[in-house]
């Protein structure tokens, strides 16, 4: 049995996200293997029925998107679909930055964001989590949920995501963040 | 005449802008215009006009529209006074809100894709997976007196649903005095420059009663904020222009 | 999408066995064409990580042999894990609320507890019920093995009950007054 089979069976068990580390650690193999063994998982998924969701350092297995009909009418639990304009922003955000500050969004929307982060997050769609980077601040990112909802395996796959990189990475991106840092220091971070 | 006013005043009230860059970019893009200092001079007053309406925001909501009317009335000052001398924070305030509202654009644009995806295609998880083996597995940190702490914690992390952070307060109240330098900078600038108006497309006379309108404009913008601010069951404002007086005044500081 | 897709997504959402029949029911075709999707399905899962398994008119997807060993000790390791802070404070909200929907939780945390609320469940600390007021939802209790491992025969007896109790409850009105707003509303609450 190869490395790629028992990631399969292993996210399948489970029925929750895996971290690429937790599964080097499970299986016993360096993350060298673990990361070609996701890639070469992901070829054989290709035209199958069940997905491999991707974020940072995290996969899932879903069904695929196509048959989101016939799931939602399987699920009793009801889904609720509403985004008011604030919750779009903070998505958009969100998403095709791949996690930012509640600094970072308030400086981009205008406003305090902090009562939208929450309902987001009790909704599922976000998470807050310590930012890697830094660990005195948290960042608030996408869950799987959220690109669930999206119908896509990974932020990557969000419509427009590839031609937004050469757009953003621009003068106005660094000033936001010497912006955010004065702020940041002068106020309590969260 | 009074009665259509209202009505368009509420048709502003309920388009919903939630901050000031939404007000914003729909301004300009109504007009078919780009972010940049230009465009944002000829919304300004449009602006105005929406944050002296304000009605039904918490204090919070209204001081992040008023922290950016601050800006706006700089950037019309100088284009309408080319020669008034900003400081170097001004001038960083200007380019910083227009950064700020590209971006903003950016992310409103592609928030459209989310409007238009969001729940549309679901990847579905799996359901719970079955465990048949029933277990009662406790841990020791499982105590009464733990689980009370916990629960404590808990309810103390609740946010509170009232709040305007200090700062905020601060920039609105000094919004107030900002508006009082400017109009003494402006018609300061408008003495000392009067002779070195341009003719162009203007002529001297024109470009002053525009000035004027737009100093009586600020200090109905100052009510309005005032009254924005401390009024719960606050109504409406109408801003009535009344040009003819305004061209008196100018003659009065021009001599001066 | 073919139906061996179909048939494949729907085995591993279900999790559970499922009839040929009640495969031809759920994805409204054939008994044919059932038969013929689970001969593909068969033929593309081989050499991969989940097996198709069969019993009299029954199919399921599982994991192969080789790995239950691995998955014995996993469960064990994970059963036997020490609670995290989120589980513990989940765990005091559900026994000083008496019970409480995921939602209610969800909103006193300020983030999302359902992975949580099912590994309290596995470990037989909180049990899922129908709620007896609305039987579109459910909710979450303590365990009668959970009251008494910590020396008490019902709630009412854990230490500030009554006043701890007062003010969960109070939240959970603030929690219902916001649903009707967004109910109202059509959007999320702010």
């Amino acid at each position: 049995m190869n490395i790629e089979q028992k990631i399969e069976a292993l996210l399948f068990w489970k029925g929750e996200p895996l971290s690429r580390k937790k599964l080097s650690e499970i299986l016993e193999v360096g993350q060298n293997e673990i990361n070609e063994g996701i890639e070469k998982l992901k070829e054989s998924l290709s035209g199958r029925g069940i997905v491999l969701q991707e974020k940072e350092n995290e996969i899932t297995l879903g069904t695929m998107p196509e048959l989101s009909e016939l799931f939602e009418k399987l699920q009793k639990e009801e889904l609720n679909r509403e985004l008011s304009k604030a919750s779009l922003e903070t998505l958009s955000i969100l998403l095709y930055k791949n996690g930012a500050s509640r600094a970072e969004i308030d400086y981009i929307r205008g406003v305090n964001s902090s009562f939208i982060l929450r309902a987001l997050a009790i909704r599922g769609l976000v998470e807050k989590v310590i930012d890697t980077a830094d660990n005195r601040r948290y960042i608030y990112k996408p869950t799987f949920d959220l690109l669930s909802f999206m119908g896509v395996k990974s932020v990557e796959e969000l419509p427009g995501y590839a031609e937004l990189n050469g757009a953003i990475e621009n003068t106005s991106e660094e000033l936001a963040k010497e912006e955010i840092l004065r702020e940041e220091n002068g106020a309590d971070p969260e | 005449m009074e009665n259509e006013v209202l009505e368009n005043a509420y048709v502003i009230k309920t388009a919903g802008f939630e901050g000031p860059f939404g007000l914003l970019l729909n301004l300009i893009e109504a007009r078919k215009l780009f972010v940049n200092d230009i465009s944002l001079a000829q919304v300004t007053e449009d602006y105005l006009k929406y944050v002296n309406n304000l009605g039904g925001l918490s204090p919070a909501e209204v001081s992040s529209f008023v922290v950016v009317a601050a800006t706006l009335i700089l950037i019309k000052s100088k284009s309408l006074l080319p020669n008034l001398a900003l400081t170097d924070e001004e001038e960083s305030d200007i380019k910083n809100l227009e950064d700020r509202l590209k971006l903003y654009e950016i992310y409103s644009k592609l928030s459209l894709n989310i409007k238009e995806n969001f729940g549309k295609k679901i990847i579905f998880a799996p359901l719970e997976r079955k465990n048949d083996i029933l277990v009662f597995l406790p841990d020791d940190q499982i105590t009464k007196e733990s689980m009370m702490m916990f629960v404590e914690g808990a309810l103390g992390r609740m946010p509170k649903k009232t709040f305007l952070p200090e700062v905020e307060v601060k920039k609105v109240i000094s919004i107030e005095e900002m508006i009082d330098k400017l109009t003494a900078r402006i018609q300061d600038s408008l003495r000392m420059n009067f002779k070195d108006f341009a003719g162009g497309a203007q002529t001297k006379e024109e470009r002053v009663v525009v000035i004027v309108g737009f100093l009586a404009m600020l200090e109905l913008v100052r009510g309005g904020i005032l009254n924005a601010m401390q009024d719960n069951n606050f109504e409406d404002i109408i801003i009535e222009k009344s040009a003819p007086v305004e061209l008196e005044q100018v003659e009065i500081i021009v001599e001066n």
